[in-house]
């Protein structure tokens, strides 16, 4: 594939990769809105893994014959795709995991477990996913350290004014906010959060399990210590993810995941840690994923991140303001301008439980729930909302075949 | 759309109990209570009963929270099966007997939704007289209970 | 496949159904001997996971729309399938993860960490493979409790006779073995294990990521309180492993990866945990790992895990006659009768990286090191040995292949 | 079995620097020395220098412990390689090279056991004098010198 900077993509092309569009649902063609869930998978990188899988497989690292030659060199390009495509400086920093939850958690058990005091203080949004809320709340309860939530304000944007007041608090020792908010769309000013997590010694976690799928990332001019991705929303198999961390504080950090292959000798009295990644790299890796990932990153790349970012922008604007003909809806979230992909929403009376069903019926996937996260819900005072969410294969008529669905909806209710 | 299965799962007496459900409301001083939470999609339903002169049989049961369609047409009709029975008897009421009476097939997911009323209904029996919690709840006292 | 219990296989004609055998290796057939390793993978599975994809692919569990039910029931399917393997009472009890090393991490931390005191005992063996045995020393030692080993003894088999002695100096809480070795083959007589370690009021954690593959397993019979598996060895994908657990111990634990997915609710000062399995499973699954997994389940049982065993027992007693032909050979670990089809040996004078190497160019692929059992090699006093695997597809002259390997290595370096 | 790989890799320069290793043994109070090991076959090396007059230049360098024919060869090699350099140019030696002294093929696996000594000998320089460290091992400090 040829294509240069800031072509425009062609989302109907690429959906004849695809293979999950040859099929109707219920009968009706299917409008897959729920891609920030888990995005669906281009044939290239299935055909990867199979490739992989075919030809080349055998446990890596510590073979040395052939096949274990050719699975440790796909395993270690996989790597090289992805500290560029971060453009992280080195591939010692690029640690493979199942998913950014795992990447999470890895930080919060392997530095705060160990380095968070009582009184201590972890920082964090109302806006935050489970999975960058919860790991922190439980290292910082086993350590006696304190939780504290940025608020959102009117515009579902992050309220900043509390920073000081909390910096007096006492010691802030981490800050851990997502780059892009996957129930509002929400960018996030995560460069501001950044420089003040700096002033306060503090180690800055980022949570770009939603940003990586959809925009352009740099961790070294995001400023960021630990970055968290995740391979299934980006055209990557199920399985894979990818926790990057700056080397000097991986270094000094305790192992996370301990066993075969992280450790560079084992006595009972003493064992000593592997080289940076493999130090965090316990057991047999998701191999196969991996290259399914590293395959995943080729077809973004070929597509370009900033074309994928528009496409969505685009699609972001007009199902806003699609949406907002529909009688009795509530749409939650900032302008178009400052939100990816995903637009959240309520139909007054109507839970979206119910919503998405009868949206099924019509061949629509979007996702109803608390998209786990339950602290913004509590701050938008509702249990669940419906979420639709787009990725470079979304078109138009998806978004069409949503606010259809809609009027069908009220109908049942009316 | 497909209008038969459209029709078949949001069928008229369930958005019947849905927009009209039986038993709504809160019992001050009830005699058993519980909260559940579908945790799925966050929803919560408070259920409360009074005992009749026996302190077995239930006089008046009642609910209250919020949820979808299935969910609160579920523990609407519940509420009219469970008054006049034992503690005992709602306790091992099979779910299939609710199941009969939404009388639409349900996924794995919206199943979790039609139970959350009986569930609860059952965690605060077992509270109030220590009757058996449902299958697949036995770690419940310790989760949910503290 | 109609395979009747007690059938013998047919290594040749199960080759066909793995692609990797369709290639020669350095102008030579490939005579892959380290499946102990890793696995190679039947088509079945493949395709079973490119369908998953290609077909019924979204984020399980939480999405009402029909794509997402169909993914939800394929990974419950594959939860009863392993549940069914393992002849575990119930599919709470088995929790997906990435590999066996995490599955003893697991227990390790959300256990081990929260239940361990100053002067507890955890007992390992001289015969573990780092992972597990670098897990328990990490939280032994985070919370100041003891590392005890069972030696073995000449034969390659454990020596039983310090338990007495370990129960005397204090409180034992954990006991942690493999059931099959992977550098000796040895079969460990975890049935003694675990009634001593219930004795003392311990739990009793077994590796069987090298059973698993080989033999029929039923955690009920082996009366152990967890088990650890991994996929990839028993002609699954890279990134599914299972921990099975008993649901009384799971249940009072702490979980250990937390975020989205195991919760039951998500306050500020409060969250609470999400039913078993869900509990221990946070972020999204290794989806098609684990249905390809339930796949390799299939595969594996539609032959038949009596003939299995039945066929490595054969391959080795013929390997371990044939090797004993080659001059300066030194053969490791009991005999045939009581392993599994895994030998491990030395060539006098020539390094196991260079017997593998050279084997390697005549299309032989066997391992050498220390198989993250570096306490056994301090044991046996070599830093590494070479190690031939089997596996239902290996065929006799594979090992002829390898014997005859081997009188070629001793020419370069004779 | 192709005898021209084999006969590349396993050459007779290699055979005979593993047969008959040069700088085999121990240098007793050395004026630097280290010992590194290779995690994936758990091979070690101890490396021991002992300087000339002036404390740079490097008068005798030996090399004892285990390990497959490319790492001992390589070892064997680097010690003759070593002697008469400074601690300066030793610690800055392009790892190119050694590898054009051993002069066959290596696989990412195999060059680990061609660099251990290398590797080990720069190792012991940066703790006798201060030299920089190998590439990649700035973590060194912190995890194996303790
Ligand atoms: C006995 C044993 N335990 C544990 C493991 C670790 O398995 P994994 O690397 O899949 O976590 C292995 C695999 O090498 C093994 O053979
Ligand atoms: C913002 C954000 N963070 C974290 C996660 C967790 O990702 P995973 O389930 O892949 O661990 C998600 C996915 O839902 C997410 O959207």
């Amino acid at each position: 594939m040829a294509v240069t900077a800031g072509t425009k993509l062609d989302a109907r092309t690429l959906r004849a990769d695809f293979p999950i569009f040859e099929q109707q649902v219920h009968g009706k063609p299917l409008a897959f809105l729920d891609s920030a869930a888990s995005s669906q998978k281009p044939r290239q990188m299935l055909d990867a893994m199979d490739h992989f899988y075919e030809t080349s497989y055998a446990n890596v690292h510590r073979g040395v014959y052939e096949l274990a030659e050719r699975a440790t060199e796909a395993l270690e390009h996989a790597r090289e795709r992805m500290r560029a495509f971060l453009n992280a400086p080195s591939t010692r920093e690029v640690i493979f995991v199942r998913n950014a939850t795992e990447a999470i958690n890895l930080v919060a058990y392997a530095w705060g477990l160990w380095n968070l005091e009582a009184g201590d203080i972890v920082v964090v949004t109302e806006l935050e996913h489970h999975s960058n809320f919860v790991p922190w709340q439980f290292v910082a309860g086993k350590r006696g350290a304190e939780l504290r939530m940025l608020p959102l304000d009117d515009h579902g944007e992050l309220d900043l004014s509390g920073l000081d007041a909390i910096a007096r608090e006492g010691n802030v020792k981490i800050v851990a906010t997502n780059l892009v908010s996957n129930s509002l769309g929400t960018i996030n000013p995560v460069d501001r959060l950044v420089a003040w997590a700096h002033e306060q010694g503090a180690i800055f976690v980022c949570d770009a399990a939603q940003a990586a799928p959809h925009m352009k990332l740099d961790v070294q001019a995001l400023g960021v210590d630990f970055l968290a991705v995740s391979g299934h929303k980006m055209c990557g198999p199920s399985g894979a993810g990818v926790l990057w961390g700056r080397a000097e504080i991986l270094q000094k950090m305790e192992p996370f995941l301990t066993g075969g292959h992280m450790i560079s000798s084992v006595h009972v009295d003493k064992t000593t840690w592997g080289e940076l990644p493999h130090k965090f790299e316990a057991g047999t890796a998701p191999m196969a994923e991996a290259v399914g990932l590293g395959a995943a990153i080729d077809y973004l790349e070929a597509i370009g991140l900033d074309a994928i970012e528009a496409h969505e922008h685009e699609l972001a604007a007009y199902a806003l303001g699609r949406l907002a003909e529909v009688p009795g809806i509530t749409l939650y979230g900032p302008p178009a301008e400052r939100r990816a992909g995903i637009v959240s929403f309520n139909l007054e009376g109507i839970h979206p439980h119910d919503v998405a069903q009868i949206l099924d019926l019509q061949g629509v996937a979007i996702r109803a729930g608390h998209h786990c996260c339950q602290p913004l819900m509590h701050k938008l005072g509702v249990a669940a909302t419906n979420r639709a969410s787009f990725y470079l294969y979304t078109i138009p008529e998806e978004i069409d075949q949503l606010v259809e669905g809609l009027h069908a909806v009220r109908k049942v209710f009316a | 759309m497909s209008d038969f299965a459209l029709e078949n799962l949001y069928r008229e007496v369930i958005l019947d109990h849905y927009k009209n459900p039986r038993g709504h409301g809160v019992i001050e001083h009830a005699d058993a209570e519980a909260e559940g939470q579908n945790p799925l999609c966050g929803d919560e339903v408070s259920i409360y009963v009074a005992f009749g002169e026996d302190g077995e049989t239930i006089d008046d049961v009642k609910f209250s929270g919020r949820g979808c369609a299935i969910s609160q047409a579920a523990t609407s009709m519940l509420m009219e099966m469970a008054k006049g029975r034992t503690a005992e008897q709602v306790a091992t009421l099979d779910k299939d007997e609710l199941l009969a009476e939404i009388g639409v097939p349900l996924t794995p997911v919206r199943l979790k939704c039609a139970m959350l009323g009986l569930t609860t209904l059952k965690v605060a029996l077992h509270k109030a007289k220590g009757t058996p919690l449902p299958e697949g709840l036995a770690d419940f006292d310790d989760l949910e209970l503290t």
